[in-house]
């Protein structure tokens, strides 16, 4: 079944600053289905928080403002929701979750107040008794124990891990049809965050909805993901299954992201692999490719013509001109793919071709 | 969408990174102080009040030079109202109140402007000190600034002119006695922030001292505030200086000052209002002018709204 | 064996009132050896970055002793010696934002040092170590006058590894010296110190909770939990052949980019478990301690 | 048109006036100053009063007996008087009253003003008794004084506040009697108070206890205190007070010309003076000559005509018209005489061994007030136009004000004066010696001061006026004090008030009022 | 919470010694005395009296001491130039005329500080945001004397809406009300802009907003409480100062309160006054600035007292 959530088309969003127009989101383009979950990877500044504030219409205007596109929330175009229309959809069709457990929470309002209000905006009718109950439920479904109790505490009597459990349960309130997760456990150390991960993965077991997930952290993607895409400055520059992005990634940038990072078997005397140089621009984003500037691989075209989305295979896109035909071959950096063949190995060759 | 286009194969031999071309740097240099400038310029109401500060400025240092008449020459037209002769009408004095009103401006922006001055180096010292220090010795030097604010500044004000000479001196001199205390209060509140920051820490493990740490850390970091703080000193100081006036210990006749001229018209509100309207204009034009720069600087000075 | 550069016995640093401390370290001991790397791992808020700011001396220590080549520096030495050892332990500090002053030029930044000590005879001698120190860490000399500003985050953490570099340490801090930073751009950071380290013999203390990056760049881990160390063995050994339940857990916590095996990934939980019987270092291998009771010990190593 | 506060003024007789500061006590042992005199004038009645013309006329003393020496006087007092709490008003609380002003004990700091009485100063120092004071009441109804010298006003001096009697068991029984309104302050005048709330207003209501209580027409009179001259005037315009002038809130400077041109302003005489000290004893304005030049530079004229604007009226003497004897000018100098002036100026910078005008720096003493100030800066411009000296103007807090001329810290320093009674020794006596209090310039001189004892002793009072030109005419041609000009009484008063002027010491007898019945 | 406040209280008691030390020893060396006056026609005997009745003659020692024993017991006796009246009468007459003007202002300082705060954060950088602005500056800009006279003449003499001066019924307290507390207002409005736009990019902002929360509904429930910290942290020395009047607007519209007396007290060196005002005031500041800090610790619950001295 493949009923369609949420689909964006051509999202343009920018800022004005002082320096200029930064153009944060530079066209971009994915779906997503009921119970998928989407990651959206890439480096600081290329443009994920800013899709994700755009899907809650959360872009503070001034000095944000959406240059076009459509966000289809099951065919409904948002964007063109007024603003009193976008407060009954925020945390009731769309949930977020954001990176900051330390800050997201309002410092001077007990735990279980904020979950009660989470409730009762959506829920006109719900009786205040009613609401506190649900919310020591909510409470209890994302694992905090003693829920009666922790209710009437403030945020800094709690941990960070816990706060981001009551972060994710004011974003079940309402029972939303699609969470976003903004970088939700870059703050959290790693034994907190893959709870926090397991916690999640359960609720869309149970509630059956889909998340987007933000992150930049392959790691965390190669455990929550369905769906990868991998942004750079403000384009999604892969996109496909999971397995397609980790064992058969097709785009330069991807390589650097799954490159730069050692895991458990690296051996110390390999060199990390990285990607020299930095972000570019976004008031003056370059011409032609992006990515070209700090590209080993760039070739003369992606200076002068920005690449088109290539289909690799029917669930695996890359905005790359080395999927051109008349591009010279250029294989997976060594680097990477010792890496990937040790991971096949590992699980006795699976799925790639 | 996997129809290719044709292209030149020329165009795909690979040429690799341009270095230079990711390079953040490469883009034209701006120093810190350069994007503070930027920032600024792009604040218009911040510019708007740069500009009425030039001018104000402009006209108190030139108008008394330029005028016909003196500040404290009496015309014999008494009272007059505003004609072309006299722009700004005249006083009781018959005094011509256009060049007194600029005459006034360098009086009570000097008043304003050393106020301030005062304030930030003695505030600003003392509120770094005690924050850095922090422990008892802020607890003590905080308590002293309590005591300095319930002292009546009246009875100071009165020792002072008992001991010194009436005047302009005395009288910046009486502000700045317990004005500083605001601005001491505010950059302990900012240094106790900051001198926990990662790069303070890092000056302390490099060996530095603590005058090393107040003048290259804590100081300029903490510049929004204390320019903020400033642009409200220099109000409460041409007040304090009107305020003087009008309980009889401001400066001396013929001496204007905008404070002295606002009081001195404000009776005068029925019969020649031109001497209470024209000072009272330029002060909260002036105090605009100062609040909007004031904004802007701090707006141009935090990292956070800049990027 | 090498020699030590660094001991650390019994290391307390209690925080808040004396009555109800907040113990941020308890009680830590562990060595360091000239050249080698060694990893600092453990949650959030379990006291790593309190040990180094001891060592470097940021805080006055509640008890133990800190012993940097023979010299018991954690006893209340003269602001002479502590500017002196300045010289010699220096700290990289975690996030590259906050680590260096907005108001200051990269030039002044690295110079800071200089100045403090007043190691130049002039200007030029003066630029002269400041260029030279930018190039080390992969920026160009050109740089020295721009602010930190305008700079990435992988830029900025050079900035503060040349400023930590500026007083020619032997021993450096490196206080989650990439945990701010973007996945790419901590492979940057992370290949120059270890370049640095092979050029120039460092000594590192190296804090980190990301396990991954700990085990690739150390050669010793150390496993901290709630102010104690728990686990400490060569970094392959622990990674291995982890022994405390805490470092097991950790381990198991890490994700890989590897959604096969992420899909089969099972962490194990750790709840700490009521002790009696006192607590102690036990060497279950060579170079390789454990923190706990002696049966706990027995029973986690069969 | 109507307002309801006039309807309501048609039935009951109410007047509305505002004062100038609250008063500092109403006590009339205490009292130094004309608003509390504001309040004891009316809410209490002496031996005699004053008419607006400033005769003295029987008040609760019906008739009096002057000895032939003139220093004996024997009141009668008035049948029928009585407190407010209904004891008739006896010889003995007079005595009981000046006694206790002259108590030191009682601390009046207007005590001096009862010295003329035989025995006063000698008791009021702590040297003598209270017996041998000079006043006895002989019975209920007699009062003999005996004075130290013959002193021909002083019957005037029965007038003053100070000479108010007290009515004794009350004040012996209360040492907190005057400190509020109510009825433990017992008054004998028209009025008594009926509030005072501090700071705010007070009320005086028509006492029908009083012996002519059939001629008092007013039944209430409001007073605010208002501090703010501006405000006092909004006030007047906005019709929510009656009147506006001495001793009650002052028509202000800057209201002058607006009060002129709706032609309501009034003008009263005052005996009164505003004249600058000169410091005798400085280098510089111990020079004769620099003081007369001094003197001569000031267009007294203008100034009145254009700064103090009140009709004014020039001061070229040092006794103002209204004191009887002084009333034509004495032609001791001429107004704004700039060639004379010049003439000394050359002369006292050759005596000061100085080449030019403008190596000459004369510092005004001003206390602090926008009315002294403009004064002092007209005359500072006319000095540095016409005499080319430089003139700086030193403006000093009230206090230390005082106490800079006490102790001769200064060159010129205003002050002004009014007199407590209308006699030419209340602006002459002060300089008989350079230290007797209020002297203020070091200057003495011994015929001067033979004079003075001469005229105090002098019964006749032609001879007596003469002796006070003749000292009068010393003390111009020495200008130890430049006289500027003779005050005025402005006041302005709604049309509805009748009768309300100031006298020419500036009091008002608020008994001679009334308010008018409709248009 | 107990030990600290009595910890604080000790403060004060030693705040308070030093005050009362340096304002005698400054009133005391200040030239004049209270019984100085134009005309006066003193004799040395009769100014020898007065000295002699209010000590004033006493070696300083022993007039210090006598002070600090008045100030312990709260009594500091008759004043010197309102003869016979008490100094504790005259506080506790004036102090609620200023209380409810002092009050009233900052009602109005508060409300309308917010107010304009809230409206010009909400619209920032927007028609809103500059209107709002300029008001809160223009009210930092006039000097209080010449906007107290302005309404005086405009809205009192002109329109005869209110009464021009006086302290009678609420008509009267109008105008001195708005006066007193305007500049404050504007100060507020700017205070409380800069720290709701702080708070408006906070993440739990974003959160509330997440929720579905109305753009207001965030204001109010979530972002104002917290900006408004710093805010208290002004009202608190503010409080103290407003409560206890103001002379400038007492003078202009003839209001009885205890402004006056910081004033007119110095003015006419009435040392009892002077000491009384001035030990009420600090008491009064010091009390306000305790108050702030706990204040502070029920508005906010990550502050805790007992750290309040780091
Ligand atoms: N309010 C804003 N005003 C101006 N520029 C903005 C604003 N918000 C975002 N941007 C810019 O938009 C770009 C994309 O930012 P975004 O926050 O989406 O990055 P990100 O991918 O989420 O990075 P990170 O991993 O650091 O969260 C950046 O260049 C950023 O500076
Ligand atoms: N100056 C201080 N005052 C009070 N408590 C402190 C102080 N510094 C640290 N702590 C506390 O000590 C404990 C250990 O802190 P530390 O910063 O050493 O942890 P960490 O292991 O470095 O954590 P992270 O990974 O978050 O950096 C924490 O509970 C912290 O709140
Ligand atoms: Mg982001
Ligand atoms: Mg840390």
């Amino acid at each position: 079944m493949s009923d369609l959530l949420l689909e964006v088309k051509d999202l343009r969003v920018s800022f004005k600053t002082y320096a200029g127009l930064v153009q944060a989101v530079r066209g971009v383009n994915f779906t997503l289905k009921k119970g998928e979950t989407l990651a959206i990877v890439g480096e600081s500044g290329s443009g994920k928080s800013v899709t994700a504030n755009a899907l809650m219409r959360l872009i503070p205007q001034p000095p944000g403002q959406y240059d076009g596109g459509e966000i289809l929330l099951n065919g409904v175009n948002i964007l063109d929701k007024t603003e009193d229309e976008m407060t009954g959809i925020r945390g009731k069709d769309i949930a977020m979750i954001f990176q900051d457990p330390m800050t997201a929470l309002n410092p001077t309002i007990r735990v279980g107040n904020q979950i009660v209000e989470a409730i009762r905006i959506h829920d006109k009718k719900i009786s205040r008794e009613a609401a506190e109950k649900r919310a020591i439920e909510l409470l209890d479904e994302v694992g905090i124990p003693m829920p009666e109790k922790r209710f009437k505490q403030y945020p800094h009597e709690f941990s960070g891990g816990m706060r981001q459990r009551v972060v994710i349960a004011i974003a079940l309130a309402a029972e939303p049809k699609l969470l976003i997760a903004d970088e939700p456990t870059t703050a959290l150390d790693v034994t907190i965050q893959a709870q926090i991960i397991e916690l999640m993965k359960e609720i869309q077991k149970k509630n059956e909805n889909s998340i987007i997930f933000i992150t930049h952290d392959l790691g965390v993607v190669a455990n929550i993901a369905d769906k990868v895409a991998v942004m750079y400055a403000g384009q999604i520059v892969e996109y496909g299954d999971v397995n397609e992005i980790f064992y058969n990634p097709k785009h330069p940038y991807t390589w650097g992201l799954l490159g730069s990072m050692p895991d458990l078997e690296s051996n110390d005397q390999d060199e990390l692999y990285t990607i020299p140089g930095a972000p570019p621009n976004l008031i003056s984003p370059p011409k032609g490719d992006a990515f070209a500037a700090r590209n080993r691989y760039a070739m003369a075209i992606d200076y002068v013509k920005e690449p088109p989305m290539y289909k690799v295979k029917e669930n695996h896109y890359a905005k790359t001109w080395l999927l051109h035909p008349d591009s010279p071959k250029v294989e997976v950096p060594a680097v990477i793919q010792k890496r990937i063949n040790r991971f096949l190995e590992a699980e006795g060759g699976a799925t790639n071709d | 969408m996997q129809e290719h286009e044709v292209l030149n194969a020329e165009d795909f031999r690979i040429v690799g990174v341009k270095e230079d071309e990711t390079d953040v740097l490469s883009e034209k240099t701006i120093s810190f102080w350069g994007e503070v400038f930027r920032t600024f310029i792009r604040n218009k109401l911040a510019i708007f009040g740069l500009i009425l500060l030039i001018i104000i400025f402009l006209m108190a240092i030139f108008v008394p030079i330029f005028s016909p008449y003196s500040f404290s020459e009496q015309t014999g037209l008494y009272n007059a109202p505003p004609s072309m002769t006299n722009w700004f009408g005249t006083d009781n004095l018959g005094r011509d109140i256009f060049v007194r009103a600029w005459y006034g401006a360098r009086i009570s922006l000097l008043i304003g402007l050393s106020a301030a001055a005062i304030d930030v180096v003695i505030g600003v010292l003392y509120g770094s000190v005690a924050g850095v220090i922090g422990g008892n010795t802020d607890n003590f030097m905080m308590r002293i600034c309590d005591i300095l604010t319930a002292i009546p500044n009246l009875l100071v004000v009165i020792m002072l002119l008992v001991v010194m000479e009436q005047g302009l001196l005395t009288m910046i001199i009486a502000l700045s006695i317990t004005g500083w205390v605001r601005m001491a209060r505010i950059v302990r509140g900012e240094v106790l922030q900051i001198k926990n920051q990662e790069y303070v820490l890092a000056a302390r493990t490099l060996g530095a001292n603590t005058n090393h740490l107040i003048f290259k850390h804590l100081i300029p970091n903490a510049m929004g505030s204390i320019i903020v703080t400033m642009t409200l000193t220099i109000p409460g100081a041409i007040f304090s200086e009107a305020f003087l006036s009008y309980i009889g210990l401001g400066v001396t006749p013929p001496t204007a000052s905008w404070g002295t001229m606002a009081s001195e018209g404000n009776e005068a509100i029925l019969t020649a209002p031109w001497r209470l309207i024209f000072p009272a204009i330029l002060i909260s034009v002036t105090i605009f002018a100062f609040n909007a720069v004031g904004d802007g600087l701090r707006d141009a000075l935090d990292p956070k709204l800049r990027k | 064996m090498t020699k030590k550069l660094l001991e650390v016995k019994n290391l307390k640093q209690y925080f808040g009132k004396s009555s109800s401390p907040i113990k941020a370290v308890d009680g830590i001991s562990f060595d360091i050896y000239e050249g080698e790397v060694l990893g600092l791992v453990g949650e959030s808020g379990s006291g790593k970055s309190t040990t180094g700011r001891s060592i470097i001396g940021l805080y006055d220590i509640t008890e133990g002793d800190i012993i940097y080549q023979g010299k018991n520096i954690s006893d209340k030495i003269s602001a002479q010696e502590r500017k002196e050892l300045a010289k010699s332990i220096q700290m990289i500090f975690q996030d590259p934002y906050a680590s260096l002053n907005p108001r200051m030029t990269v030039s002044e930044i690295i110079g800071e040092g200089f100045d403090i000590h007043g190691l130049y005879k002039n200007k030029h001698e003066r630029y002269e170590k400041i260029a030279e120190l930018l190039e080390s860490v992969g920026l160009n000399r050109e740089h020295a006058n721009r602010y930190a500003h305008e700079f990435s985050g992988g830029q900025r953490q050079r900035i503060g590894i040349a400023r930590a570099l500026s007083l020619g340490p032997k021993f450096i801090i490196a206080d989650e010296p990439i945990s701010a930073l973007d996945v790419s751009i901590q492979a940057q950071v992370v290949n120059l110190m270890k370049k640095l380290q092979r050029e120039q013999n460092f000594t590192y203390l190296f804090i980190a909770h990301d396990l991954s990056m700990v085990k690739y760049i150390s050669d010793r881990i150390a496993v901290m939990h709630h102010g104690k160390i728990v686990e400490l063995g060569p970094a392959a050994e622990i990674y291995s052949n982890p022994v405390h339940p805490y470092t097991q857990s950790l381990l198991s916590a890490v994700p890989q980019p590897d959604p096969i095996s992420e899909s089969k990934r099972v962490r194990v939980a750790y709840t700490p478990e009521e002790v009696t019987g006192e607590l102690e270092q036990f060497e279950v291998s060579p170079e390789h301690f454990v923190y706990g009771t002696k049966e706990q010990v027995t029973r986690w190593t069969n | 048109e109507l307002s309801a506060a006039t309807v309501a003024a048609q039935e009951e007789q109410v007047l509305n006036l505002a004062i100038g500061s609250e008063p500092p006590t109403i006590d009339p042992a205490l009292a130094t100053d004309s608003t509390s005199g504001a309040i004891i004038k009316n809410v209490f009645e002496g031996l005699t009063a004053m008419n607006n013309e400033g005769e003295v006329l029987p008040a609760a003393a019906e008739s009096w007996e002057v000895s032939e020496d003139g220093l004996t006087y024997t009141f009668t007092l008035r049948d029928g008087n009585v407190w407010s709490n209904g004891d008739p008003v006896t010889a003995s609380d007079f005595e009981f009253a000046w006694k206790r002003v002259l108590n030191p004990e009682t601390a009046s700091q207007y005590a001096s003003i009862l010295y003329v009485l035989e025995g006063a100063e000698a008791y009021n120092s702590g040297e003598g008794e209270a017996d041998a004071v000079g006043v006895t009441a002989v019975d209920e109804k007699t009062l003999e004084v005996k004075l130290a010298n013959p002193t021909s006003f002083f019957l005037e001096l029965t007038a003053f506040y100070t000479y108010m009697p007290v009515h004794q068991a009350t004040v012996e029984a209360d040492a907190n009697w005057a400190l509020d309104a109510g009825d433990a302050y017992v008054s004998n005048g028209p009025f008594s108070l009926q509030e005072w709330a501090h700071s705010s207003h007070y009320v005086l209501v028509k006492s029908d206890s009083y012996w002519d209580a059939e001629n008092v027409a007013l039944d209430t009179v409001n007073v605010q205190i208002i501090e703010a001259e501006s405000t006092a005037n909004a006030e007047f315009q906005a019709g929510g007070i009656d009147y506006l002038g001495s001793p009650y809130s002052t028509v202000s400077l800057d209201a002058i010309d607006l009060y002129r041109a709706n032609e309501e302003l009034n003008v009263a005489p005052y005996a009164a003076i505003y004249w600058y000290k000169l410091n005798t004893t400085d280098e510089v304005t111990s020079n004769v000559n620099i003081r007369k030049a001094l003197a001569l530079a000031i267009d007294r004229q203008g100034l009145v005509d254009n700064i103090t604007k009140g009709g004014q009226l020039p001061a070229l003497g040092l006794v103002p018209p209204t004191i009887a004897g002084f009333e034509d000018d004495r032609d001791y100098f001429a107004d704004a005489d700039y060639d004379a002036a010049k003439e000394y100026l050359a002369t006292g910078l050759e005596e000061l061994g100085l080449a030019d005008a403008s190596e000459l720096t004369i510092n005004i003493s001003i206390n602090t007030s926008e009315a002294h100030s403009t004064i002092a800066q007209f005359i500072q411009e006319g000095w540095a136009q016409n005499l080319g000296i430089n003139v700086n103007i030193d403006n000093t807090e009230w206090q230390v004000y005082l106490e800079r001329l006490n102790v001769l810290d200064f060159q010129v320093a205003r002050m002004g004066w009014i007199a407590d009674y209308n006699d030419a020794s209340s602006f002459l006596d002060m300089y008989r010696t350079a230290d007797s209090g209020n002297n203020d310039t070091g200057w003495e001189n011994e015929e001067f001061k033979s004079l003075i004892d001469q005229a105090s002793a002098e019964q006749d009072p032609a001879v007596r006026t003469d002796l006070q030109l003749q000292a009068e005419a010393i003390m111009v041609d020495e200008m130890p004090v430049i006289p500027l000009y003779y005050y005025t009484n402005l006041y302005v008063v709604q049309d509805h008030v009748e009768n309300m002027s100031p006298d020419a010491l500036g009091n008002i007898n608020l008994k001679d009022v009334s308010i008018s019945s409709g248009e | 919470m107990t030990k600290y406040v009595l910890h604080r209280l000790i403060h004060i008691a030693i705040a308070l010694f030093f005050i009362v030390t340096a304002t005698f020893f400054l009133m005391r060396l200040a030239p004049g005395n209270p019984f100085a006056s134009e005309q006066t026609v003193m004799t040395q005997a009769i100014q020898d009296q007065l000295n002699e009745q209010y000590g004033l003659n006493n070696p300083w020692y022993v007039q210090y001491w006598d002070y600090l024993k008045n100030v312990v017991q709260f009594n500091f006796g008759e004043s010197m130039y309102y003869r016979g009246r008490s100094t504790n009468d005259m506080i506790f007459e004036s102090f609620p005329v200023s209380l409810a003007l002092g009050g009233q202002a900052l009602l109005i300082a508060v409300g309308g500080g917010i107010l304009l705060g809230v409206v010009s954060a909400m619209n920032h950088n927007r028609a809103g945001d500059y209107i709002s602005t300029i008001i809160a500056v223009l009210g930092i800009s006039i000097p209080s004397f010449v906007l107290a006279g302005l309404l005086q003449y405009s809205l009192g003499l002109k329109l005869g809406w209110f009464p021009i001066s006086g302290w009678r019924d609420a008509a009267s307290t109008v105008l001195p009300s708005i006066a007193l507390g305007i500049s404050y207002m504007g100060n507020i409005a700017k205070m409380t802009r800069s720290s709701l736009l702080e708070q408006n990019t906070s993440e739990y902002v974003k959160l509330a907003r997440a929720k579905g929360l109305k753009r207001w509904a965030v204001v109010f429930k979530h972002s104002l409480r917290n900006a408004l910290l710093p805010v208290v942290s002004y009202l608190g020395p503010l409080t103290a100062g407003i409560l206890t009047g103001s002379f400038v607007i007492e003078n202009v519209f003839a209001i009885p309160g205890l402004g006056r007396h910081f004033v007119t007290s110095i003015n006419n060196r009435d040392y009892t006054v002077i000491m009384g005002t001035t030990v009420f005031y600090a008491i009064l500041l010091l009390f306000a600035v305790l108050i702030v800090d706990i204040l502070y610790v029920l508005i906010d619950p990550r502050i805790k007292l007992e750290g309040a001295d780091n």
